[in-house]
C-alpha cells in the first residue's frame, strides 16, 4: 500500500459517495471517513484531522500526536526503519538536516540513526515540505517511530 | 549483579526469563517486532523497544537492532533465550565488544561447538563416545570401501550438502557398500550439485538423551541428569521427559561425568545440552552441544528443584554455581509436551485468534505459555504456543497427570497439537517407554515416512 | 478400588477432585447448582447431576439432593471437598446406611472431633497439649478467682454464647479478675441473654500451626509436617505455607509424633488437620481438628511430592497409605495466596464477570481455580476464585515467585485481593517471618481493628 | 484483494443499494458505510413465542422438547422440585398418576420422585389437562428437569 494506492481508494470513495472506508491487512489499516459524515454507532475521535486517516498508521507504539496540518493536502510521514539514537544533524551543534518549513527532495538525508556504532542515514521518500519534527536530537528511537510528516507536493 | 537485562526473544521464553529477572530483582528490556505489540513478554517487560516488522530477519535476528535496543535503554546483559540468536557466536562477540554480558558462553566455545567437525574432534578428544565415521569426504570406491571395513556395518553414506534424506543410503552389507556410495553420489550431485559423501556407522531405532550441563566462569561444571526426547517427528521434539526410562544409575553418572568432564576441557560456562544417540546396546553416540537454553529445560528444572535460567544469569554475572554435584538429586518423572499451533493430523500450521483459553492446574502441572484468550498466534513465528510439563512421583504418575491436564485444556478458535499427544499418550509403546526416534512414524500421515528412518535425530 | 466418585463439592476444588480421580482412572460426577451450570466442574467431570437452585441450602447442602444424585448415577463414593457437607456426620452416617463410601473419617471420628468439649478432653487424653481453661463455665466470682490462680495469666474471659468479641475481657493482673469476670457477665447477658462465661489461658499474639494427618483402615498414621497459617483476616486464612519458618526439626518431629499418636487414638482414617497455636514461648495448644481436605493442602503436596487427594480416595477404598512416616521428606518451602473476588481495601465481595484471566507459569508455581476468561463469579458462593501456590528452594525464593506471579496475573472485570496480597509480600515482617494471628490489622480498613486481637485464631 | 475488488464491491453496494458493508477474513477485513445511512443498533430477536415465556424455564440440561401445543392457550410446565428417581404411578404395575389428556386439578399428585428411599409425591400447580409427558417410570430426574406441560385452564 503506497500513496498512489491511498489516491485510488480515495477516487473510489468520492466516486461512490462513501461515508466511511476501512481496510486492515498485514497489520496495515486504513480508515477514511468524509468530513461531515454522520456516525451514530461509536463515540468520534476526538482531534482526527480527516486528512490524517491518509496517513500509514504505524503498528509501533505511537510517538507524539500528529499536529493539525492544512486540509486537503496529502502527508507523508517518514518513521524509523531501525532501532537506535536519532540525530538531527551531522555533527553536535551544527544545522538540523530538516526543521519544519524546509523543503524536500525524495532521497534527501533528514536525520541519522545511530545502531551499533555506524551512522544510518535517513532519507525522505517523496518531494514536499516538513511540515512536522516529531522527534529530538540525542534521542532513542524504536522501530517504526513517527520521524517527520512532509507535505507531499 | 546486572540491574537490567534486555530479553532477545519472544513468546514463551521471553516470559520465562521474565520471570527469573523479577524473581532476582533485575529490570527487563522486552524487544519485540511489530507483529508482537500485544504480547505479554511486552506488557510485562519493566521497558520494551519495538525492533523492526514481523520478518524474523529484519527484528529478532538482525544483531544491529538488539545491540541498539539494548544501547538505548541502559542493558548490562542479554538474554537470547533459544532459537533465534540464541547460538550466535557473532552476537556473542558483539556483546562482547559492546560491554553487554552475553548470558550464554564465550563466542569462542559457541563458535567451536557449531562447527560440527570440530566440535566432534573436541569431543573425541574429550573422551567423549562419537559415531565412527570417515571424518570428511571419502575419495571415491576403494576409499569407500577401505573405510566401510574400518567402521563396521551397519552403515549410513551422507551427503556432505545434505538435507532432507536426499543422496542417504543405508549400507547393511559390505557388498553392497560400491554401489549405494555412487548412487548417493549421483543423487547429492544431482539434489545440490556437490557429490562429496561421507560414511558414518548407522545407529538402528536410537533413543535421544541429552544431558543438561551448567558451568561457571570459576571452573565447576555441574550435570543435571539426562532428558530422554526420543518422541520427534522430522527432528521436532514433541514430548521430553526427565529421567530417561533405560537409563540406569551407573549409566547416568558415567555418562554425566564425561560429559562434565569434556565441559571442563572446553572452558564451557552457562547452560548447555550434550545430546546423544543411544543404541539398543547400551551404547551411546555424541551428536552435537546446544549451547544455549533448551525448550525443554522445564522437566530437568522439575526434577532437580532448580531454576536454570536463573543460574545462568548468576553465572555470566560472574558468581559461582550454587550448587555442586553432590546438591543434585532427581527425584519423581517430569514430562513435557509441546503444543503447537498445527492440525494434528496433517501437521499444518494453524495461526489464528485464540477464541477460548483455559489450563487446569492442580498438583504437579507447570505450564509455560504467552497465549490467553483472545490472543493471536502470529504465522510469523514457530507454531509453539504453550508447554505443559507435568510431575509425579514416577513416570505414570506425570503420564497421568499430562493426559488429564491435556483432556482437560481448552483452546478454542485455533487447532492445536493436543489430540495428537492425548494418541501418544495412550500407545502402549509409549506407556512401557519402547521409543525411539523412529516412533513417531505411525503417527504420520504420509505413507512414505519410511524416508525418515535415515535420518537420524539431530 | 471405586468406579465412580461423586463430587459434593463446586469450585476450584470440584476440579481438583477431578483431576484425582481422572489421573486414577476414576469416573466422576460432578453435582451442580442452577447457578453453576455453565462451570467447569460440570464440563470435565464425566456426568452431571443438577441438585436444585443457587441457595447452598437447597443444593450442595441437601443431603437427600446429593444421595440421590449418587443413587442415581451409581456413584460407590462421595468425596465432599471442603465446606458445605464435608464436616457432615450426617451425611457420612446417611452414605454408610447407603453402602456409599464418604471419602473422610467416621461419622464417629467426625463428630467426636466437631464437639470442641469433646475433641479438647480427647486431645488432653492422648497426651496433646491444650490450652488450660475453666472446662465449663464459672459459678462466680469466688470460683473465677480460685481457677484464675490455677491458670495463671495472662487470661481471657469468654461469654459461653459468645461471638465478634463481646462478653470477652483480657486479664492480666488477678486484681482485675473479679472485677473484669463480673463485666464480662454483664455484657454477655445483655447480648445473649446468657450471662455465662469461662476462663481460659489467653495467648498473646499466637502463631497459626497445623499438622497435616493421613490415617488408612489399617492402622497406619503418618504426618506430612506442618503449615502456618497466621496471616489471616478474621479467622480467614489468606496466606498459608509450609514449613513454617519458625519451628525446628526438632519441634516439628515431638509435635507431629504427638498427634499421629492422637489420631491413632481415636482410630483417625482419610486426611485431617490439627490446628494449633503457637505461644512465643514455642508452647502449642490445641485448638481444633479439622476433619477434612484443607483449602491449603497444596502447599503440603509441593514440599512432600504426594497428592493427598489420591491418598485419601486410595484409603477410603481400602487401601495402605502409599507412604511410611520415613518415606516423608520436607523439600523446599511451599506458599499460597488465596486469591479472593473481593476489594483488596474494604473486602466487600467482588461478584461478577470476568472479561479476561490470565496467569503466568514458569518453575515453582500452581493455580488450582475454576474460573476462565469470560466467567461468571457466582454471588451466591465463598469469594475464593484462585489459589496461587509457589514453590521455592527456600522461604525467599518462594517469596519471590509468588510476588512475580501475583503481578503477572491478570484479572479484569472483577477487584480481586491480589493488591492487598502484594502489599503483604512486601512487609518487611512478613519477609522476617515475624507473623502473628494479629498481623493482618495493619492492612485493615476500620481502626478499631484491635478488637480482633481479643479473638484467637480458629 | 486488490484495487479491482474493492471496486466489484463498491459496484455491489450500489447495485444492492447497500447502508454498510464489511467483510473480514485471514487477517483482511473490509467496511464501508454509505453516507446517509442510518445505523441499527442490534438485531431484533425474532421468532420468540409470547406462549413460551410463560413456562418455568429449567436451567438444568434441557429434557426432551417441549412438544408443538395449541397457540394462544397458556402452559405450564412442571419442573423436578428435587433429584430422585422417578416413578408415574403409585406402584409397579398400577396406572399412571397422570396421562396425556388427564384432567388435573392443582394439589393433584402427577408422579412420585424417590430420594433416599423417600418417596416424593409431586403435584401439579394448576388446574389444566396434561398436554405432555416428558419423562419415563423409573427414570432419574435432575432438579429443574421437565415432567409435564399442562394446559391451563
Amino acid at each position: 500500500m503506497n500513496l498512489d494506492d491511498i489516491k485510488d481508494i480515495l477516487e473510489l470513495v468520492r466516486e461512490h459517495d462513501l461515508a466511511e472506508f476501512e481496510i486492515e491487512r498485514d497489520g496495515l489499516k486504513v480508515r477514511i471517513r468524509k468530513a461531515g459524515a454522520a456516525y451514530v454507532a461509536a463515540p468520534v475521535p476526538a482531534g482526527l484531522a480527516p486528512m490524517a486517516a491518509m496517513a500509514p498508521v504505524s503498528a509501533a507504539p505511537a510517538g507524539p500526536a500528529p499536529q493539525p496540518v492544512d486540509q486537503g493536502v496529502p502527508l507523508a510521514v517518514i518513521t524509523a526503519p531501525i532501532v537506535g539514537t536519532l540525530y538531527l544533524s551531522a555533527e553536535p551543534g551544527s544545522r538540523p538536516f530538516a526543521e519544519v518549513g524546509t523543503r524536500v527532495k525524495k532521497g534527501q538525508v533528514l536525520c541519522i540513526i545511530e545502531a551499533m556504532k555506524l551512522m544510518n542515514e535517513i532519507e525522505c521518500e517523496c518531494d514536499g515540505e516538513i511540515a512536522a519534527v516529531y522527534v529530538d536530537n540525542g534521542h532513542p528511537v524504536q522501530f517504526g517511530d513517527r520521524l517527520f510528516a512532509v507535505k507531499v507536493d | 549483579m546486572f540491574k537490567k537485562i534486555l530479553i532477545a526473544n519472544r513468546g514463551e521464553i521471553a516470559l520465562r526469563v521474565i520471570c527469573a529477572c523479577r524473581e532476582m530483582g533485575i529490570k527487563t528490556v522486552a524487544v519485540y517486532s511489530q507483529a508482537d505489540e500485544h504480547s505479554l513478554h511486552v506488557r510485562f517487560a519493566d521497558e520494551d523497544v519495538c525492533i523492526g516488522p514481523a520478518r524474523s530477519a529484519d527484528s529478532y535476528l538482525s544483531v544491529p537492532a538488539i545491540i541498539s535496543a539494548a544501547e538505548i535503554t541502559g542493558a548490562d546483559a542479554i538474554h537470547p533465550g533459544y532459537g533465534f540468536l540464541s547460538e550466535s557466536a557473532y552476537l556473542a562477540e558483539v556483546c562482547e565488544a559492546c560491554h553487554i554480558k552475553f548470558i550464554g558462553p564465550s563466542p569462542n566455545v559457541i563458535r567451536l561447538l557449531g562447527d560440527k567437525a570440530r566440535a566432534r574432534r573436541a569431543m573425541k578428544k574429550a573422551g567423549v563416545p562419537i559415531l565412527p565415521g570417515s571424518d570428511g569426504p571419502v575419495r571415491g570406491e576403494e576409499d569407500a570401501i577401505k573405510i566401510g571395513k574400518e567402521l563396521g556395518l551397519p552403515l549410513i553414506v551422507k551427503a556432505v550438502a545434505g538435507g532432507g534424506g536426499r543422496g542417504m543410503r543405508i549400507v547393511r552389507t559390505q557388498e553392497e557398500l560400491p554401489k549405494l556410495v555412487k548412487a548417493a553420489m549421483r543423487e547429492a550431485e544431482a539434489a545440490f550439485g556437490l557429490g562429496d559423501v561421507y560414511l558414518e556407522r548407522y545407529v538402528e531405532a536410537p533413543r535421544h538423551i541429552e544431558i543438561q550441563i551448567l558451568g561457571d566462569h570459576h571452573g565447576n561444571v555441574v550435570h543435571l541428569g539426562e532428558r530422554e526426547c526420543s518422541v520427534q517427528r522430522r527432528h521436532q521434539k514433541l514430548i521430553e521427559e526427565a529421567p530417561s526410562a533405560v537409563l540406569t544409575n551407573k549409566q547416568r553418572h558415567k555418562l554425566g561425568a564425561t560429559v562434565v568432564e569434556a565441559a571442563r576441557a572446553v572452558e564451557y560456562s552457562n547452560a548447555g545440552t550434550f545430546e546423544f544417540l543411544l543404541d539398543g546396546t547400551g551404547n551411546f553416540y555424541f551428536l552435537e552441544v546446544n549451547t544455549r537454553l533448551q525448550v525443554e529445560h522445564p522437566v530437568t528444572e522439575f526434577v532437580t528443584g532448580l531454576d536454570i535460567v536463573k543460574e545462568q544469569i548468576r553465572v555470566a554475572a560472574g558468581e559461582r554455581l550454587s550448587v555442586r554435584q553432590s546438591d543434585i538429586e532427581i527425584r519423581g518423572h517430569a514430562m513435557e509436551c509441546r503444543v503447537n499451533a498445527e492440525d494434528p493430523v496433517v501437521f499444518t500450521p494453524s495461526p489464528g485468534l485464540i477464541t477460548a483459553y483455559s489450563v487446569p492446574g492442580g498438583p504437579g502441572v507447570r505450564i509455560d505459555s504467552f497465549v490467553h484468550s483472545d490472543c493471536t498466534v502470529s504465522p510469523y513465528y514457530d507454531s509453539l504456543i504453550a508447554k505443559v510439563i507435568t510431575y509425579g512421583r514416577d513416570r505414570n504418575e506425570a503420564i497421568a497427570r499430562m493426559k488429564r491436564t491435556l483432556e482437560m485444556t481448552v483452546i478454542e478458535g485455533i487447532k492445536t497439537s493436543i489430540p495428537l499427544h492425548l494418541r501418544i499418550l495412550d500407545d502402549p509403546d509409549f506407556l512401557a517407554a519402547r521409543i525411539n526416534t523412529s516412533f513417531m512414524e505411525r503417527f504420520m500421515p504420509d505413507k512414505h515416512a519410511g524416508k525418515n528412518k535415515l535420518a537420524e535425530s539431530a
